[in-house]
């Protein structure tokens, strides 16, 4: 039942992102395109390319949209609305979110598409690069949450939320969720400029998956920072199951709003500034989290 | 009853993947097909309840293997395995070594009477038991470990960097 | 408290800070030092005779990282960060010209700090870290001119024959814990019998590397490629001292048979790098060797039973020859070089360095009231009244009157040569004198008056450091015999053939070649001329009679043939002998060499090179191991 | 019952991945068989840890130990590969003998 209700939470919300990024994109909102869309991919023939690996083309969108759907498996929607609370489950997220690195390189492999094929290593680099914003501001979460338990992390700030006392963390999270969903300025591997990369080879039911698991990744990273920094299901007045949907909704439309805005960037400087900048302030902010543990114990 | 079905699954999975690992002449499929080995040893290691170990292993393979993916096409000659090239030396003494080691192996397995059946701590359990462990009784270990791994890590790096005149 | 942390901390710290900062390298470096020192003097005054100060780390009981610091402890501690702080404050005048002075100086921390801890650990696992850390920073600055031609050799010849003496120390050490069931040092040193004897062999091979004592006594002269502060500091407080403190640390348990030992190694030591001071060419070298055979005295003390006497004998020998160092850098900047005869004459140059220098090494070689005098009479003392006294009084005297020689011979040969007047335009000015000046200053006021510490010492340490009027006398003679033999006379004169064995520091390895094969050589030679002579005589014999012949013209055939067949003979004869050296002598080098080429060659016939086909060989192995351990089990 | 279905899995692994190692001319595919027998031995740990000693944590710990070290020997492989490929073009083993005696 609870997973019933999940997956159809996610689809909901991948809806509602679709209408967002529209929205973002045109400046209109139009509820009705998202289905049409869904509906004319649909119908539209699958071409595949010439000479392509066969299992890894196809299997690639179906991973992506599995190892989305798992990460978000182990986000809370309230104190009990969960479908697995793993003990480790702040570690699974990222666990989850490598794999879609996996299936982008096996989309971009299997396509026998030069485009595609620099679409999906250009994304190896940036996402093993980021997963480490990932993992290391979650780190620093679980520190004060004393646990790897979504459940646990969100109830350890009942007091405060962890965007106040993480301010550094967050903002690492936020621009590494970014990174992760290739959204812009970072989205290299389907740039325009690369004839839209990865997903350039892919048609009719494919790329309808492979969009599928796109949003719902996006939805997924939305729901892990507000469960890690926005305290998830805590609010006042509304109950906590209408919190963590319009928390993530508004984090949805920041994440997909904000980067339009931003030039997008070099793959060199993204790595660089990844590499160089990020990962050292994301273990300022452990040891900050650290200090600040301390002294207030 | 679940556990040994879920071992005996994963562990097939495993060997299965491991034979193509080395039978597939292209060479993004061999690493693919050893990530899968990875996730299925992953499997096992949930299976056993080792949670934590588990999620690492699904973590850290992913990676890993993509990049040793990366790696291949770029030393390869015959990446894609389109010019079936043979890649393969002393075939024979190589499965020799190979199934005596398995052999050795499945001996010891059968054959030693192991004892077993134990409880083991809920996952929480677990993740803080390791914890002391680590920051405890083998701290020392621990680092040093890390230390040497890093430094390792650092001369590869330079090796890989130096200047070829 | 706290102080002997920060004195582990002012030196370590100070590196880590030059190497974040690499600017105000040499305020820094001084500011690290000076702290150090301070630390190092409270400490001292805050222990008492008996009490030690024990600091752990918080909240890790189990962890071996433990400082304590006792009398003896805090005592080298402070010998340490004074002979430092000096060579410190000299280093910023020597080290002026060069460039990389942050890596220079942050070595130096590394250096100093590593042997900081090693006084102060207390338990064997600090203690082999810091061991190990001493090593590594001597291998970086020794090679710290690493670009300049046969640096890089002699770092890694140090290293490498240190390190091969580890293994004595890590055997050494690992026995002690396991049988003790504790790392912790002084809990160790409780134990006795078989265990106590192994580890104490062991520990013995472990100091006589470090320490440069014979049979490793070579690698000290290469060392002396690195810049000179490096080898003040490596010879008076850090490296060798290591050896040292390893056999004093661990006193306690050396057995009477052990302790024979470390004494006759001293002895030796004393004797044969005494021999080889005395036949240098190179000043520093010279100065090299002369530590050995100083560490050779408190080998010797130790193994008369007084590790007082040596303790003393190290405090003032710190002072004495980092000063001596000292100097040999100042003159070593005015010429560009230490070889004596590039050094001929600056002594007159350069009146004030030279007196400076006379001080220093008359306390070396041991005239009252210097320094020197008492700790080596206490030395004396210890080898008349300890057991053995017989022998190890004889090594005791007889390195001193070489001690002498070696002084009077460098002096003599810093203060003779031709007139300076017309190398004055090569000489360069020495830049940083100043900063020099202050450092060798102090080291030499030190030398000079050390000698009073020894009631401190006896006092604050509860050590006793025998005296004995004879070992007095003794002492005394030995020097001024040394003194006036060495002034008198060149080293030629006194070594003779010995000289290119002696100079090239009686080395194992080589050094076989010269104590076994090179006087067997000789002496084939000098047969080979005593035939040459035969031969010529009887040729000279045979043409006289000829003449003779010649001239009376009654020459009989006969005789004439049997002259010249004598002289064929002699001929013959000669030439026998000759084959003979190189057939019996050089072929049979030449065959053990050819039959260690030829097994090396059959096993390499294995080494394919081809990385499979040795991984296959090395796995098969691994089974056949496998098998015997299943099949034996 | 199932720690001999977790032995029997990693022997047969680890026979795998030494043929692997052993049979293949290419430096990474060596370094798959090697990540092979690797697995099997993290596999053989983490057995040994769950159904004999399930209170003793230093088997867990040496399985990370294990998982750090796969990574580091590819980031080790990969150095040497690189600088091998930069002096010769290539990193096919068969080709490389210069550890030849």
């Amino acid at each position: 039942m609870t997973a019933l209700l999940f997956v159809l939470l996610l689809l909901i919300g991948a809806y509602v992102v679709t209408v967002i990024e529209r929205w973002a994109v045109t400046g209109r909102i139009d509820p009705v395109a998202p289905l049409a869309g869904a509906l004319a991919l649909l119908a539209t023939e699958s071409i595949v390319p010439r000479r392509p690996d066969r299992t890894l083309f196809d299997a690639a969108p179906v991973l992506m949209l599995i190892s989305a759907v798992l990460a978000a498996a182990v986000l809370p929607l309230t104190s009990s609305g969960i479908v697995v609370d793993l003990a480790t489950g702040g570690l699974f997220v990222n666990a989850a979110l490598v794999y879609i690195m996996v299936a982008l390189v096996m989309a971009g492999w299997g396509a026998d598409g030069a485009y595609a094929m620099v679409g999906g290593w250009s994304f190896l680099g940036q996402l093993i690069a980021y997963s480490m914003l990932i993992v290391m501001p979650i780190a620093a979460v679980a520190m004060r949450a004393q646990s790897l338990s979504t459940v646990a992390i969100v109830q350890s700030q009942a007091s405060v939320w962890n965007v106040i006392t993480q301010p550094l963390g967050f903002v690492l999270f936020v621009l590494a969720a970014m990174g992760a969903s290739f959204l812009p300025p970072f989205d290299l591997p389907n740039a325009t400029a690369l004839a839209m990369g990865v997903a350039g080879e892919y048609t009719g039911v494919r790329l309808a998956v492979f969009r599928l698991g796109r949003l719902v990744l996006v939805v997924t990273l939305a729901t892990a920072i507000t469960v890690f920094f926005l305290g998830g299901w805590l609010g006042p007045l509304l109950p906590g199951w209408v919190w963590t949907p319009v928390k993530t909704l508004v984090v949805a439309a920041t994440l997909l709003a904000g980067g339009r805005y931003v030039p997008r960037l070099r793959q060199e400087h993204l790595l660089q500034w990844s590499w160089k900048l990020g990962i050292p302030l994301a273990l300022t902010n452990i040891a900050w989290v650290g200090v600040t543990l301390l002294a207030v114990r | 009853m679940g556990q040994p079905i879920a071992v005996g699954f994963f562990g097939v999975v495993a060997i299965w993947f491991a034979i193509t690992v080395f039978r597939t002449s292209s060479m993004v499929r061999s690493a693919l097909a050893l990530l899968a080995v990875m996730v299925a040893l992953g499997g096992i290691f949930l299976a056993l309840e080792a949670e934590f170990l588990g999620v690492l292993q699904l973590m850290m393979m992913a990676s890993e293997m993509t990049i040793m993916a990366i790696f291949m096409v770029m030393y390869m000659m015959d990446p894609g395995g389109l010019g079936q090239m043979e890649m393969t030396h002393q075939k024979r003494s190589a499965g020799l070594v190979g199934a005596l080691g398995a052999l050795g192996g499945v001996t010891l397995a059968v054959f030693v009477a192991w004892g077993g059946g134990a409880t083991v701590p809920t996952p929480t359990g677990q993740l803080r038991l390791l914890g002391l462990e680590i920051m405890g009784r083998s701290m020392l270990i621990f680092e040093t470990a890390g230390v040497t791994i890093l430094v390792a890590m650092i001369a590869a790096t330079a090796v890989a960097i130096a200047r070829w005149r | 408290m706290i102080t002997p942390l920060v004195v582990v901390l002012g030196s370590l710290g100070t590196g880590a800070l030059i190497l974040a900062l690499r600017r105000f390298v040499v305020p820094l470096a001084l500011a690290g030092a000076t702290l150090s020192f301070l630390a190092a003097i409270a400490t001292f005054t805050q222990v008492q005779m008996t009490d030690s100060r024990v600091l752990q780390l918080p909240g890790l009981p189990s962890f071996p990282f433990l400082l304590l610091a006792d009398a003896r402890a805090s005592l080298l501690a402070m010998v340490v960060a004074t002979v430092n702080l000096l060579v410190v404050i000299y280093a910023a005048g020597y080290m002026t010209d060069e460039r990389d002075q942050a890596r220079f100086f942050a070595e130096l921390a590394l250096f100093t700090g590593a042997m900081q801890i090693l006084l102060l650990a207390g338990d064997w696992i600090l203690f082999i870290t810091a061991w190990e850390v001493i090593a590594l920073a001597s291998y970086l600055l020794i090679g710290f001119w690493f670009e300049r031609s046969g640096v890089k050799e002699a770092a890694t010849r140090a290293f490498l024959v240190t390190r091969g003496a580890d293994l004595g120390l890590y055997s050494g050490a690992i026995i002690l814990s396991m049988e003790a069931g504790t790392t912790r040092i002084d809990d160790t040193l409780r134990l006795g019998g078989t265990a106590a004897l192994v580890a104490g062999v062991a520990l013995l091979i472990a100091a006589i590397g470090k320490a440069a004592q014979v049979p490793l006594q070579g690698w000290l002269q290469d060392a002396m490629v690195g810049p000179t502060p490096v080898s003040a500091l490596l010879h008076a407080a850090t490296l060798v001292v290591a050896g040292v403190v390893l056999l004093l640390r661990v006193f306690p348990l050396l057995s009477p048979s052990v302790l024979l030992l470390v004494g006759l190694v001293g002895g030796v030591t004393a004797l044969i790098t005494g021999l080889t001071a005395v036949s240098q060419r190179d000043f520093k070298r010279l100065l090299a060797s002369s530590t050995s055979s100083q560490l050779g005295f408190m080998f010797l003390a130790i193994g008369a039973g007084w590790p007082g006497a040596a303790l003393f004998h190290l405090v003032t020998n710190a002072a004495i020859k980092s000063s001596l160092f000292l100097g040999a850098g100042i003159y070593q900047h005015t010429r560009g070089s230490t070889r004596f005869d590039a050094l001929r004459g600056v002594g007159r140059r350069h009146r004030w360095v030279y007196a400076a220098l006379a001080v220093a090494g008359l306390s070396l070689a041991g005239i009252p009231p210097l320094a020197g005098f008492w700790s080596k009479d206490a030395v004396f003392a210890a080898t008349l009244t300890g057991r053995h006294a017989a022998i190890f009084s004889l090594f005791a005297v007889t390195g001193a009157v070489l001690t002498g020689v070696y002084v009077a011979r460098a002096l003599r040969l810093l203060w003779r040569g031709p007139d300076t007047d017309e190398r004055s335009d090569r000489e360069q000015r020495i830049s940083g004198l100043t900063w020099m000046a202050v450092g060798f200053g102090w080291l030499v006021v030190l030398a000079a008056v050390l000698g009073l510490a020894e009631p401190v010492l006896e006092r604050r340490l509860g050590v006793t450091v025998p005296q004995r009027a004879a070992a007095l006398l003794l002492g005394l003679l030995a020097a001024l015999l040394g003194l006036v033999a060495g002034w008198l006379r060149p080293a030629d004169y006194w070594l003779r053939r010995l000289r290119p064995v002696a100079e090239r520091g009686f080395r194992v390895g080589d050094g076989l070649i010269d104590v076994a094969v090179r006087p067997s050589l000789a002496l084939a030679r000098s047969c080979d001329i005593f035939d040459r002579g035969i031969h010529d005589f009887v040729l000279s014999t045979g043409h006289g009679a000829l003449r003779l012949a010649l001239g009376a013209r009654f020459l009989d055939d006969g005789i004439h043939r049997v002259v010249d067949g004598i002289g064929a003979l002699g001929l013959a004869l000669a030439g026998l002998t000759r084959r003979s050296d190189e057939v019996g002598i050089e072929r049979l080098i030449l065959a053990l060499v050819s039959a260690v080429r030829t097994l090396g060659g059959r096993a390499r016939q294995l080494q394919t090179g081809l990385i499979y086909r040795e991984l296959l060989l090395a796995s098969v192995g691994a089974l056949a191991i496998l098998l015997v351990v299943v099949l034996t089990y | 019952m199932t720690l001999t279905l977790c032995l029997l899995v990693g022997a047969v692994l680890f026979g795998i991945g030494l043929y692997g190692a052993f049979s293949q001319t290419n430096l990474v595919m060596i370094m798959m068989g090697v990540e092979v027998m690797l697995g099997a031995a993290m596999l053989n740990l983490v057995a040994f840890w769950r159904f004999l000693h399930p209170q003793a944590f230093s088997g867990q710990m040496f399985v990370l130990i294990v998982m750090t070290v796969m990574a580091l020997e590819a980031a080790v492989g990969f150095g040497l590969a690189t600088a091998r490929f930069r002096a010769k073009g290539s990193v096919e083993m068969e080709e490389a003998a210069e550890l030849k005696g």
